[in-house]
């Protein structure tokens, strides 16, 4: 990791600069449309968790004393982490420094694809041990919640994919796409964030 | 290396993983009894919506974006939590 | 039909009658469309009164009394004499993604859809309700089952639409010509993936993420029916600006380039 | 540039292959199969006592069911590329996997709904269970016939550097040949054609595997060599 930090921490002080025009939509704009719906689909999920909780305080209260809260605030950190070197290769794309943005694209890759592993330690012993979606309407939100932000997850993954291929491949590598991944990324990021708060951490 | 620490990103993030901690803290120390206590959810709450915020402007780089864009993801993270944190009271 | 004569006739200056509209097999696939989501509507809602879906949990005697109504069965005729409409407005899509510059494998994979939606999603849940209706006869359990079977299959087929709206999105997203406006691609997406939450309808018996909660059906139907309108009028919009030389109807003398491209895939 | 809508939708089927792995793997229902001697109580039973299972899977199978579909859809595109006089043979390919598809979504609602309330009379938990087995194994009949087309449009092309070497053609005769057997699950209970035997289960779903992989190489291939080949294409 120091590596990468040292070969071009120069190059990132200049792209913010260079980046530093106002008015910018990072990405595409037709990308920014499924973002913000994104977000209000599920705002409406998470407005209605909280709705169902206070009918059933006792019953959240309980089942929420079975999660694993060391793997849901370590999976936080992943994607924080994952996040940080997402901008962080960005940055380095936009200034022209490919070789600082591939290595900084895979260590984020890295990072987020812990993320999976680690739910599947989370879910695994869980399912096994009978809390599966139907025991009740927290466990049902808890897994619809999270198995539909997994989904987000391996799309996310995929499209990091196709991010390293654009910056490994073509000549002139598309820094818009590779925008526009990134902030789908974060937006993973922004939605984690929300439900870990909601899952396993407020009583 | 130092020019990275410095880097304003990498202290956002910095800032965003202690405050993940922090808020994993309280909630095991004020809320191991798994009973409805509004302190920790106030602040664990308040505590999301910041580092949703900080994510959005600094991540996400809107805060150089146009003003629209400002405004619709601030005012997500706003209604969110004021929807999350009446619901909550409501329901007590 | 009613609404036929309202097909606007654009700019071609000949087309004075909509009898000469040189679009007017899109536009009577495209005004199929109305005219069946309101006979649907009408069927499902005031005449039958199985939607908006009966609870999972209801009692024995109440679903027993609800399959026994006569109305069931007349809802049944009325739907399998129209059903075939179903795949029209899918066709209507299909021709507009036929313009686009992507692989007609995303148009056979969404064909392929239409073709399984129609029969798991429409005519299999119909006869569920309609066979229950059918037969006084048969005894509680083998109704509860019907009307079960009926309802999943109605509000949780998920999979054979969810590969439609996938092949429709990428091939809005990757479409070079522009045919339809590209946040719609995202938005499909979007839409279908949210969809996918309707999955536990197949656990819950109660409470919001029943077949008639909350989440899995007001929301997820609210979702899918303002998304549905959006794309119809995109695609009003686009029929509308097709050019007339592109048609496969089109006087054969300006372009001959062009409908030897088109024809090659029509059928 | 051309092929990248294939090559997208071709490389959608190994993710979807692994999720009806997993999906396989862990239905109760197939490890072993489930017999058809059992008696409804028997069923009923076992329904019961696997209800997260099968429920999962169910779920999962709802999900992916179509997962399959942009690969034969793809096959469709290289039969429509063949040298022959019409695209007949594409759409007949194109409705026989809509057919076929309906098939197994039915299969997996019926096990779906057994499992959604196990506890209904057991007569009907048989009769659910017995109807998913019937669509799930017996109708073979749509990609028997989907493999003919393919085969057919193989034999007759008459270009002169053919979309697909001889042998896959071959290949998709011999599964109509080896999923033939399936159909007649329905006249048996026990012994090899009945649908846990080894003819009518473990042959036909090794073919149905072998044969995705086999088309899956064999499609990459013609993908990769169609190259700029626009005007058949569009």
């Amino acid at each position: 990791m120091t590596d990468v930090a040292e070969g071009s921490a120069t190059d990132v002080d200049r792209s913010q600069r260079a980046a530093g025009a106002r008015g910018h939509v990072p990405g595409d704009s037709s990308m920014w449309f499924f973002v913000i719906g994104d977000l209000l689909i599920f705002g409406v999920y998470f407005v209605g968790y909280m709705y169902f909780r206070g009918q059933h305080h006792e019953l959240f209260l309980k089942s929420q004393a079975r999660l694993n809260l060391d793997i849901g605030a370590i999976n936080t950190v992943m994607l924080l982490t994952s996040s940080l070197f997402v901008v962080l290769g960005t940055e380095a794309a936009r200034a022209g420094n490919r070789a600082a943005a591939l290595q900084r694209f895979w260590i984020a890759l890295a990072f987020g694809a812990a993320f999976p592993l680690l739910k599947m330690f989370e879910w695994i012993p869980e399912i096994s041990a009978g809390v599966t979606p139907g025991k009740n309407l927290f466990f049902m939100y808890y897994y619809v919640m999270t198995g539909m932000h997994l989904c987000h997850v391996a799309l996310g993954l995929v499209i990091m994919c196709f991010i390293l291929r654009n910056l490994k491949t073509s000549k002139a590598p598309k820094i818009s796409f590779v925008e526009t991944g990134a902030t789908y990324w974060h937006m993973v990021d922004v939605l984690w964030l929300v439900l870990f708060a909601l899952l396993y951490l407020m009583r | 290396m130092t020019a990275l620490i410095r880097n304003p990103l990498t202290i956002v993030w910095a800032l965003l993983t202690t405050v993940t901690i922090v808020s994993s803290l309280i909630a095991l120390d004020g809320g191991a009894a798994h009973q409805i206590n509004t302190t920790v959810t106030t602040a664990v709450l308040l505590i999301a919506a910041v580092k949703a915020q900080l994510v959005i402007s600094h991540f996400m780089e809107v805060r150089r974006a146009p003003v629209w864009l400002k405004a619709t993801t601030s005012g997500w993270v706003i209604v969110l939590f004021a929807l999350l944190l009446g619901f909550y009271f409501a329901g007590l | 039909m009613a609404e036929l004569p309202k097909a606007p006739a654009p700019s071609a200056g000949q087309a004075t009658s909509w009898r000469r509209n040189r679009k007017l097999d899109q536009w009577i696939a495209f005004w199929s469309v109305p005219f069946f989501f309101n006979l649907f509507g009408l069927v499902f809602v005031p005449l039958s009164w199985m939607m908006p879906p009966r609870s999972p949990s209801s009692s024995t005697p109440h679903i027993v009394g609800f399959m026994h109504s006569h109305n069931l069965l007349i809802a049944c005729v009325i739907l399998t004499l129209a059903y075939g409409l179903a795949p029209v407005s899918n066709a209507c899509y299909l021709m507009q993604v036929k313009r686009m510059s992507v692989s007609p494998a995303f148009r056979y994979s969404m064909m392929i859809g239409a073709i399984t939606g129609a029969i798991v999603g429409m005519l299999f849940p119909m006869f569920c309700f309609g066979l229950g209706a059918f037969r006084p006869g048969y005894s509680p359990s083998v109704l509860t089952m019907l009307y079960d079977f009926g309802y999943l299959a109605f509000i949780g087929s998920l999979g054979c639409f969810c590969v439609m709206w996938m092949a429709f999105g990428l091939a809005i997203i990757l479409d070079e010509n522009n045919i339809l406006p590209k946040w719609l691609g995202y938005y499909t997406i979007w839409q279908y993936v949210t969809e996918l939450m309707a999955a536990p309808v197949w656990i819950a018996k109660s409470g919001p993420f029943a077949w008639n909660g909350l989440m899995t059906f007001w929301f997820a139907m609210m979702l899918y029916v303002s998304w549905q309108f959006i794309v119809y009028l995109c695609i009003y919009k686009a029929i509308k600006n097709q050019p007339e030389a592109e048609l496969d109807n089109a006087p054969p003398e300006p372009h001959p380039g062009a409908l030897e491209i088109t024809s090659k895939t029509s059928a | 540039m051309n092929t990248r809508g294939q090559r997208i939708l071709l490389w959608t089927a190994p993710p979807a292959v692994a999720l009806f792995v997993l999906a396989y793997l862990v239905f109760p229902v197939f490890s072993p199969p489930l017999s058809p001697t059992l008696t409804p109580d028997q069923v009923a039973a076992f329904f019961r006592g696997n209800v997260t299972g099968i429920l999962g899977v169910a779920i999962l199978g709802n999900l992916i069911a179509c997962s399959l579909v942009p690969l034969f859809a793809v096959t469709a595109v290289q039969i429509s590329r063949a040298a022959t006089s019409s695209t007949v043979l594409t759409y007949a390919y194109i409705i026989c996997v809509g057919v076929g598809t309906t098939a197994f979504i039915l299969a997996d609602y019926c096990w779906g709904m057994a499992a959604f309330r196990p506890d209904r009379d057991p007569q009907l938990i048989s009769l659910l269970n017995d109807m998913a087995w019937f669509f799930f194994i017996a109708p073979v009949g749509t990609i028997m016939v989907q493999n003919l087309c393919f085969a057919l449009s193989v034999y007759l092309d008459e270009r002169p550097e053919p979309i697909f070497p001889r042998w896959v053609a071959h290949f998709n005769v011999a599964t109509i040949a080896l999923l033939a057997p399936s159909a007649f699950s329905i006249l048996y209970k026990s012994g090899p054609l009945a649908w846990n035997g080894p003819l009518s289960f473990t042959l036909r779903l090794t073919t149905f595997a072998v044969y995705i992989a086999v088309m899956f190489w064999a499609l990459l291939r013609a993908v990769n060599h169609q190259g700029d080949d626009r005007v058949v294409l569009a």
